[in-house]
């Protein structure tokens, strides 16, 4: 096995363990960014790393009633989403996972995590376990059609749904990425990002307020070991999805050949692009409040509204 | 095959039954009311009837038309077709006729009156088929109106009277406009230079039916399909089946829907062949569709308010005759043949049908389809019977209805734009027939038995003939066999042109 | 017999059985009826005669006899005795009652029906035009008045709600149809007109034994009470 | 002999050996052998299916039966791969059929009529597709039908009045929509016949380029329709959320995932093969109602609180987005695009496929769940992974394929729909402009709402604890079922590991319908490629790569963790602390958020009852909520018609008065406007 042929591989298990151990320092990072602006010191960018580690430590607890549903779900939650950042040419795009990153296949497998929850919310049999995972899969349900009418936008010009192939051609030929089209797929995605990740301000992390809860709600149950797992593929989720925007919007940067060099300095720009859309978001979170869960389906009707857009732009504006 | 076999096999299905209904008439002392071997002697009739209509069946097809007494009597396909299905039904009605009477607990005079009557009409109807003659064919069939009106009335009370006049009054009006139209052919075939003798000679007018006045037979064709149809249970005389074939004894109700109403539409079609050579086939085409269509909406519209459940199955027969009226109209060889399988078919179906009907009144004491509920658990064998009779009648498979239905459908559609309409308006019509009896059979049959009573057992003398309609029934939809050349023959008859 | 009183002859019984149906129409009392019924088949049977006789077909005048005898003699008979047997009894509360002996009220009133008849007079016309244009003889000249004849019948079935006034509508039909017969092709074969015949006696005994039966069930022979069997 | 013939001829024999035992053998041994006999017939179509998809072609002509247009057989790869999936349905739920009659007393399924009618059941819906002439195709579709109807109502004397009379109107309804379905289809395939001069399948094709556009729009529309009922598409559905529900659980199983699938047979067979594709207005019409089809059915699904027919919906859902990948392949092929065109057409068929194996087994499991505790309520059951396990883990592995999510099988064949839609677009045409992106938001929103119709069956249903007493005394099913179960499971398992085995096979189905000019997919059991399509998945792969992280990140945890044991602790639900059965959340409550956002759509009713104690009208004894979400389809569209027609009914009573002279009348009038027609027309 020559050079070149390791770094593909190598390239894969950076690209994860990136994610891992990026993803508790993006949520510190945003978390320190809102304390800031709202006046506050805050606990520092490694507090969620501390969290985790606390969690670690605690006995594993089962609560009583509960099934094999609420034991694996967290493992489901964090072996998907490590499985999409394997997949995704976040800081190469020759990588042998290349060929099969299906931009369909990772919105797929990003999903099968908000169901193994959601089933796991249902199996405590708590009202509140119930109640978030209602909410979860209500939100989920009507993101779907967004995501993938995005997705579809972004597959157009490249005349194929594999992200590496995307990915390359924006480097290639940066008037895509600058085209209506791409823009409008680019900020619906960017909406359904928000809702995928329980983000404000479709769902507000950081309640524990019943009625407002959403994503906490379902997970409400666990402890110790279990929502240190929930908690990382939290923060994974926003990783990649924040990395899977950042990759598509400013593809610059990503190693397109397999070399060490080009894969080191795609993982530094990939860990700035998604440091920097981490602070904007952070950023606009202050100043956003929470919608009413009834008013979400306005918000995503809109993005809707824009992926609808996007693809008949690129129709319009390439398919002559 | 020699001539004094053809004048036998010709003479036996009227003079057997006639020479039945003597004996039963001659008979002074009937020894028990019903049952008793004496009971199964009435069989021997129609089975004669079947019997001469399978000898004919195999060697009309193969020699052509026989005939008898200076061509009085003579059988084509077409007559030996209708032969076998007035022997199939009249074997399987007369079968049922012991277990009826038995369950009716009738005095004697009236078992006898009743046997007299049944044979003689079958006598009147095999005459019917094999005349040859135009004016005897109305005679005869006239004679069965007269037959059967006693029959309807078999019981005496006041609905039995009351449908009784009905049938007769208005039967006899219908038929009596047949024969002015009957007159009116004749007058046409004597204008054409035809003999006396022969004018009203079937084959002779067919032969030379293109010499006739086209306008005088447009009149009379017209009159002898009102008058027909009135018998044949299509609009705008149809109103006495419903009344008719509710009083009438079921084994009768069986036989006046299963063979009457299509004998004295074969009759139609002996003229229709006549018309069709003299006018084109354009006349009774439009006359016979628009009758078909009027009665077929008639009967659906009935069907819909229908709360009784023998007059939902004479509503059925002015369906089903309306659709054998519409292939009729369509006139394809195919059409020819889809009528005939429809004949047969809906005659041993509507036999089953009517006699089950029977028992289900015996039964409950009651016609009312409302009182009637759960009869598959309470009666699972009557049940089963009535259920497959439905569904033969609804046009499923495996029965022969779903055959003719299939080659009506293929027929109408490709004889032209205007006979598709017709056929689409058809299928529309009898798709509100089917979901109207499908609910009301529904209404019957299911849900659990009333009151929680054991299971009513049908017993083999009353399921026998039941369960052969039906698979009679089911045997003509899968497969013709050795009735094919008949069916053949007989189809090219009124459709061949 | 030359022509012309032959064709004058023919006319005066034709016209005679056409204002025969219509004074049925005419007429209340059932036992009126009946008389003029047996009339008419003398007209019919006077039809058939004249038409044997100028064609010297000796066996038209044969049938001719046979008509008369049933149409004229036996089947006013028969009606006439179903009359008696349906009149009440002497000494029974309703001696007095003529409901049984009248059509009272039928269901077009007699001007209505009078008028009608006109109309089918003149629709049988309309009707027979190609039926004498075919062979124009006097006797096929006089074929409408067969046809009105079964018209008026088949308007009499419809509108009168006593039983027997009914069978005399069913009677008038039969009437027209074998004069029809008659002045279009000198009557049937004879076989036929014997089933025709025999047919239409026993139809009418069938009836007779039916208003019997009637009487009994229903206590009298309006057709308006027999409406036990329908949908409703 | 050829493998099909043989195949066929066993199918017939052990039909009739399998109806004959139903009908007359004691009820011990009527199940069993039926069940055994229906297993092998279901496994000899199988055969026959699978080497009609290797390539071999048969066809027989029988001119003697069925008079007197005779019986015409021919199996191709298309005829094939209906057959071997009907095959496969029918021999998994016959195997699972043993056990589920055992269970039930000697009437309903058990019967002697429902033993003997089911073999006829299975032998229709494998032949369906082998049909080669109109009259074969219309017997066969018909006899399917009525055996149908008849296992449909064969739980008619059993469970409380309401239930007798839910399987009544069951029957009723399905009765008429499926002979309004036959009626279209007889209509469309005489007219067929008619214009092209022949009823046998060879001669439709041959004569079908010779009809004017006007007949063959007729014919498509007609057959389609018909075919679009049979499938349960909007508008033509209601009998489906009825009729499934209301039929013993192995019936709807067969019902619901291998009689549906005729449907779109029909329509890909008329609208491809027989008459050579068509007008982009065909396609457009069926693909709105697929897209129609999935969005409602799943929306219904979506807030349906009984299980059977939270399924029924899902079935008409999956079956309209097979209509989807059909109308898009219709209008690609319209359009000139064959690539896509095939693609297309073999995802829809990929998908049913897929549809049968977890529709097949979400039905058993329903089955066994109904059998054991009587509830088919989500709101009663609960709690069921306990008392039985397999059956959960059974409807667990289903509902993965329900929710098209990798690992599971559905996923594939909407990812094959999408692949086929993104590369139609490379063909320019405003319409598919338009058109296309539409039927991508329809797909990926019955996506998004099957993924919580289904986490709600599950969890809802299987999961937390018992809400009634039957639930929490539910037994796990006898092992005859659960073999049937197990082997639809492990379709599913295969069909979600490895379709590339099929490629070749749907290819040759593809083209069996005149699609394809190549092989649209190709594939093996590692990975699938599309055919001039830089796309390819492998699903073995995802499947490996989701395992290999679940173990990583399962050892990871192990080895960091301080404490090993797992403790047990009290559920503490935000400081409310051990709830009980009763407050946790039902379906109905899990429904409603999507209810709320779709209210326009659903029309929801409800009903607030509040009673008052009789002192004082403040205080309050006792509130009563209903809420129902009816089929508004059926209200809207249906009831005022069918009232309509009961109105005339009741009003044409009049015309059999019962008067003698208003019937003379009849004849009177006939007469006379006969006679003025004919004066006039002279």
């Amino acid at each position: 096995m020559n050079a070149a042929g390791a770094v593909g591989p190598a390239a894969v298990a950076a690209q994860v363990a990136a994610v891992v151990a990026g993803a508790p320092l993006l949520a510190g990072l945003m978390r320190q960014v809102r304390a800031r602006l709202e006046g506050r010191a805050g606990p520092g960018i490694a507090q969620p790393w501390r969290d985790l580690r606390k969690l670690m430590r605690k006995e594993p607890i089962t609560p009583v009633g509960t099934g094999p549903a609420f034991r694996t779900a967290p493992l489901l939650l964090v072996a998907s989403t490590a499985v999409v950042a394997a997949l995704m040419p976040l800081a190469s795009t020759a990588t042998p996972a290349g060929v099969r990153s299906d931009l369909i296949l990772v919105v797929a497998l990003l999903a099968l995590g908000t169901v193994a929850l959601a089933l796991a919310g249902l199996d405590t049999g708590t009202a509140f376990g119930g109640m978030g995972a209602s909410r979860e899969m209500t939100v989920a349900a009507l993101v779907e059609p967004t995501i993938l009418l995005a997705v579809f936008a972004l597959s157009i010009p490249a005349g194929s749904t594999n992200l590496a192939a995307i990915v390359s051609g924006g480097i290639h030929d940066s008037a895509r990425l600058a085209s209506p089209a791409g823009l409008l797929a680019t900020a619906a995605l960017a909406v359904a990002v928000l809702a995928e990740t329980g983000r404000l301000p479709v769902d507000n992390p950081a309640t524990h307020l019943e009625l407002t809860m959403v994503h906490e709600a379902m997970v409400l149950e666990y402890a110790g070991p279990d929502l240190a797992l929930v908690e990382l593929g939290a923060h994974m989720r926003l990783t990649v999805l924040l990395g899977l925007l950042a990759s598509l919007a400013a593809p610059w940067g990503i190693a397109t050949t397999a070399s060490a060099a080009a894969v080191a300095l795609g993982l530094v720009l990939f860990a700035v692009k998604v440091a920097l859309l981490g602070a904007a978001l952070a950023a606009a979170e202050v100043f956003w409040a929470k919608l009413r869960l009834f008013r979400i389906p306005e918000l995503l009707a809109g993005s809707f509204l824009l992926a609808l857009l996007a693809v008949t732009a690129s129709y319009f504006l390439t398919g002559e | 095959m020699t001539h004094a076999l053809t004048t036998a096999l010709l003479t036996a299905p009227v003079a057997g039954p006639l020479l039945a209904s003597a004996a039963y008439a001659a008979r002074r002392r009937p020894a028990r009311a019903a049952g008793g071997p004496a009971a199964w002697l009435g069989l021997l009739s129609p089975l004669t009837i079947l019997l001469c209509g399978a000898a004919l069946a195999v060697t009309v097809p193969a020699h052509g038309a026989a005939t008898a007494y200076g061509r009085m009597l003579r059988a084509d396909a077409l007559s030996v077709w209708m032969l076998l299905a007035i022997g199939a039904v009249a074997t399987l009605a007369c079968a049922a006729s012991p277990g009826y009477l038995a369950r009716e607990d009738a005095d004697p005079p009236t078992v006898r009156r009743y046997h007299v009557l049944v044979h003689a009409f079958l006598a009147a109807m095999s005459a019917a088929v094999l005349a040859a003659n135009l004016g005897v064919l109305w005679t005869a069939i006239e004679a069965t109106t007269i037959l059967t009106a006693f029959l309807v009335g078999h019981r005496r009370t006041r609905a039995c009277v009351e449908a009784a006049w009905k049938y007769v009054v208005i039967c006899s009006a219908g038929i009596a406009l047949a024969f002015l139209g009957t007159v009116l052919l004749y007058y046409a075939a004597r204008q054409a230079g035809i003999s006396e003798a022969s004018a009203l000679d079937w084959p002779a007018l067919a032969a030379r039916a293109d010499r006739l006045d086209p306008a005088v037979v447009r009149l009379g064709t017209g009159l002898v399909v009102l008058g027909f149809g009135a018998k044949a249970g299509l609009a705008p005389l149809h109103a006495w089946l419903p009344d008719a074939y509710g009083q009438a004894p079921a084994p009768v109700a069986a036989l006046m829907s299963g063979v009457l109403s299509s004998v004295a539409f074969t009759g139609l079609l002996r003229y229709k062949v006549i018309a069709d050579a003299a006018l084109g086939s354009g006349y009774t085409r439009v006359l016979l569709a628009g009758l078909a269509l009027l009665t077929l909406a008639l009967a659906a519209a009935l069907l819909l308010g229908q709360r009784d459940h023998q007059r939902m199955l004479a509503y059925s027969s002015m369906e089903h005759m309306a659709l054998i009226a519409l292939g009729a109209a369509v006139g394809t060889p195919l059409a020819a043949v889809a009528v005939l399988l429809h004949i047969l078919g809906h005659g041993l179906a509507k036999t089953v049908a009517f006699c089950a009907s029977g028992h289900i009144v015996r039964l409950r004491g009651t016609s009312r389809i409302g009182r009637v509920r759960g009869l598959l658990a309470e009666a699972p064998a009557l049940g089963t019977a009535f259920a497959l009779a439905v569904i033969a009648l609804l046009g499923l498979p495996p029965f022969a209805l779903f055959a003719a239905e299939l080659g009506l459908a293929r027929a109408g559609f490709a004889a032209g734009p205007y006979c598709a309409a017709a056929l689409a308006a058809a299928l529309a019509l009898v798709l509100t027939s089917f979901a109207a009896l499908g609910i009301r059979t529904a209404r019957m049959l299911l849900g659990p038995p009333p009151g929680g009573r054991p299971p009513v057992r049908l017993g083999a003398v009353a399921g026998l003939p039941l369960a052969a309609g039906l698979l009679g029934c089911a045997a003509l939809g899968t497969a013709t066999g050795p009735l094919t050349r008949l069916l053949t023959a007989a189809a090219a008859i009124i459709g061949g042109h | 017999m030359n022509d012309a009183v032959y064709t004058q002859l023919l006319d005066l019984a034709c016209g005679a059985f056409l204002l025969a149906a219509v004074v049925v129409l005419w007429l209340r009392q059932l036992a009126s009826i009946v008389r003029v019924f047996a009339l008419q088949g003398v007209a019919l049977a006077a039809v058939a005669a004249l038409l044997g006789t100028y064609d010297r077909r000796w066996e038209v005048l044969a049938v001719a006899t046979g008509i008369g005898v049933l149409r004229a003699g036996l089947l006013p008979l028969l009606m006439r005795r179903a009359l008696t047997a349906l009149a009440p009894a002497p000494g029974h509360p309703y001696e007095e009652d003529v409901s049984e002996a009248r059509e009272t009220e039928p269901l077009v009133n007699v001007a209505a029906s009078l008028l009608s008849a006109a109309l089918l007079t003149l629709l049988a016309y309309a009707v027979a035009r190609p039926l004498v244009e075919l062979n124009p003889t006097p006797a096929t000249r006089a074929l409408p008045v067969g046809l009105a004849v079964v018209l008026i019948g088949f308007f009499t079935l419809v509108t009168r709600r006593r039983a027997l006034a009914q069978v005399v509508g069913f009677l008038l039909l039969d009437n027209g149809i074998t004069a029809t017969a008659f002045l279009a092709a000198s009557g049937v074969p004879l076989i036929v007109e014997l089933g025709v015949s025999f047919d239409v006696l026993l139809a009418v005994l069938v009836l007779r034994i039916l208003t019997t039966r009637m009487r009994a069930a229903f206590g009298g022979t309006g057709l308006d009470d027999m409406r036990e069997l329908s949908d409703r | 002999m050829n493998v099909i013939a043989t195949a066929t001829v066993t199918v017939a024999g052990l039909a009739a050996a399998a109806a004959l035992a139903g009908a007359a053998l004691p009820p011990r041994a009527r199940a069993v052998t039926a069940g055994v006999c229906t297993a092998a017939l279901g496994a000899a179509a199988l055969a026959a299916g699978t080497a009609a998809l290797g390539g071999r072609r048969w066809s027989a002509s029988l001119p003697g039966l069925l008079p007197p247009a005779g019986i015409h057989l021919a199996v191709d790869a298309l005829s094939g791969l209906f057959m071997a999936v009907g095959g496969a349905v029918v021999l998994a739920v016959a195997v699972y059929g043993i056990g589920y009659a055992a269970g039930h007393g000697p009437h309903g399924i058990a019967s002697r009529g429902a033993q003997a009618v089911l073999p006829v059941f299975a032998l229709a819906l494998v032949l369906v597709p082998a049909a080669a002439s109109v009259s074969t195709f219309l017997l066969l579709w018909e006899t399917m039908a009525l055996t149908s109807l008849l296992l449909v109502l064969a739980g008619h004397r059993a469970g409380s009045p309401a239930r007798q009379a839910a399987v009544r109107a069951a029957g009723i309804w399905y009765a008429a929509m499926t002979h309004l379905g036959f009626v279209l289809l007889l209509a469309g395939l005489a007219l067929f016949a008619a214009g092209a001069g022949g009823e046998t399948f060879a001669a439709l094709r041959a004569g079908a380029a010779g009809m004017p556009p006007l007949a063959r729009g007729a014919v498509f529309t007609l057959v389609a329709a018909a075919c679009a009922s049979k499938a349960g598409a909007v508008p033509l559905h209601p009998w489906l959320p009825r009729a499934h529900p209301e039929a013993p659980g192995n019936v709807s199983a067969l019902m619901s995932a291998a009689m549906v699938n005729l449907g779109v047979y029909g329509i890909v067979r008329t609208g491809f093969d027989l008459l050579g594709g068509g007008p982009r207005w065909w396609w457009l019409l069926v693909l709105g109602a697929g897209a129609l089809s999935a969005v409602y059915g799943v929306l219904q699904a979506a807030v349906a609180s009984d299980l059977k027919r939270l399924l029924s919906y899902s079935t008409s859902e999956n079956l309209g987005l097979a209509l989807v990948g059909v109308g898009a392949a219709g209008l690609f092929h319209a359009t000139g695009n064959r690539a896509a065109a095939s693609l297309a057409l073999a995802a829809a068929l990929l998908h049913i496929v897929n549809h049968a194996a977890f529709k097949a087994l979400l039905f058993c499991a329903a089955g066994s769940v109904l059998r054991a505790t009587g509830v088919r309520d989500l709101d009663r059951m609960g709690g069921l992974r306990a008392r039985m396990p397999a059956t959960t883990a059974f409807f667990a592995v289903a509902a993965l394929g329900a929710v098209a999510l990798p690992p599971g099988n559905g996923f594939f064949g909407e990812w094959l729909l999408l692949q086929s839609m993104i590369h139609g677009l490379a063909v320019p045409g405003v319409f598919t402009a338009i058109v296309l992106p539409l039927a991508v938001a329809v797909i990926a929103l019955s996506a998004g709402l099957a993924a919580a119709v289904f986490v709600k069956a599950l969890g809802v249903g299987f999961f937390a604890r018992p809400r009634s007493a039957p639930a929490a005394e539910a037994a796990e099913s006898p092992p005859t079922m659960l073999a049937g179960m197990g082997l639809l499971a492990a379709a599913c398992a295969a069909l979600a590991l490895v379709p590339g085995l099929l490629g070749d096979g749907l290819s040759r189905a593809v083209a069996a319908a005149g699609l394809a000019d190549g092989r649209p997919l190709t594939g093996g059991a590692l990975g699938v490629r599309l055919d001039r399509l830089a796309a390819s998945l492998s699903p073995l792969w995802v499947a490996c790569a989701l395992t290999a992280a679940l173990a990583a990140v399962s050892a990871l945890t192990r080895l960091t963790a301080r404490r090993r044991r797992r403790g047990n602790a009290r559920l503490w639900d935000c400081g409310g602390g051990a709830p009980t059965a009763r407050m946790s959340y039902t379906a109905t409550s899990f429904a409603e958020p999507l209810q709320r956002v779709f209210d326009d759509v659903l029309a929801p009713e409800q009903d607030v009852n509040v009673t008052p104690i009789s002192e004082s009208a403040y205080l309050v004894e006792r509130v009563r909520y209903q809420r129902r979400v009816p089929d508004r389809i059926e209200h809207r569209l249906y009831r005022p018609f069918l009232d309509t027609v009961t109105g005339l009914g009741r009003a044409s009573r009049r015309l059999a008065s019962g008067s003698v002279h208003l019937y003379l009348g009849y004849g009177f009038f006939g007469l006379v406007a006969l006679l003025l027609a004919l004066a006039v027309g002279a």
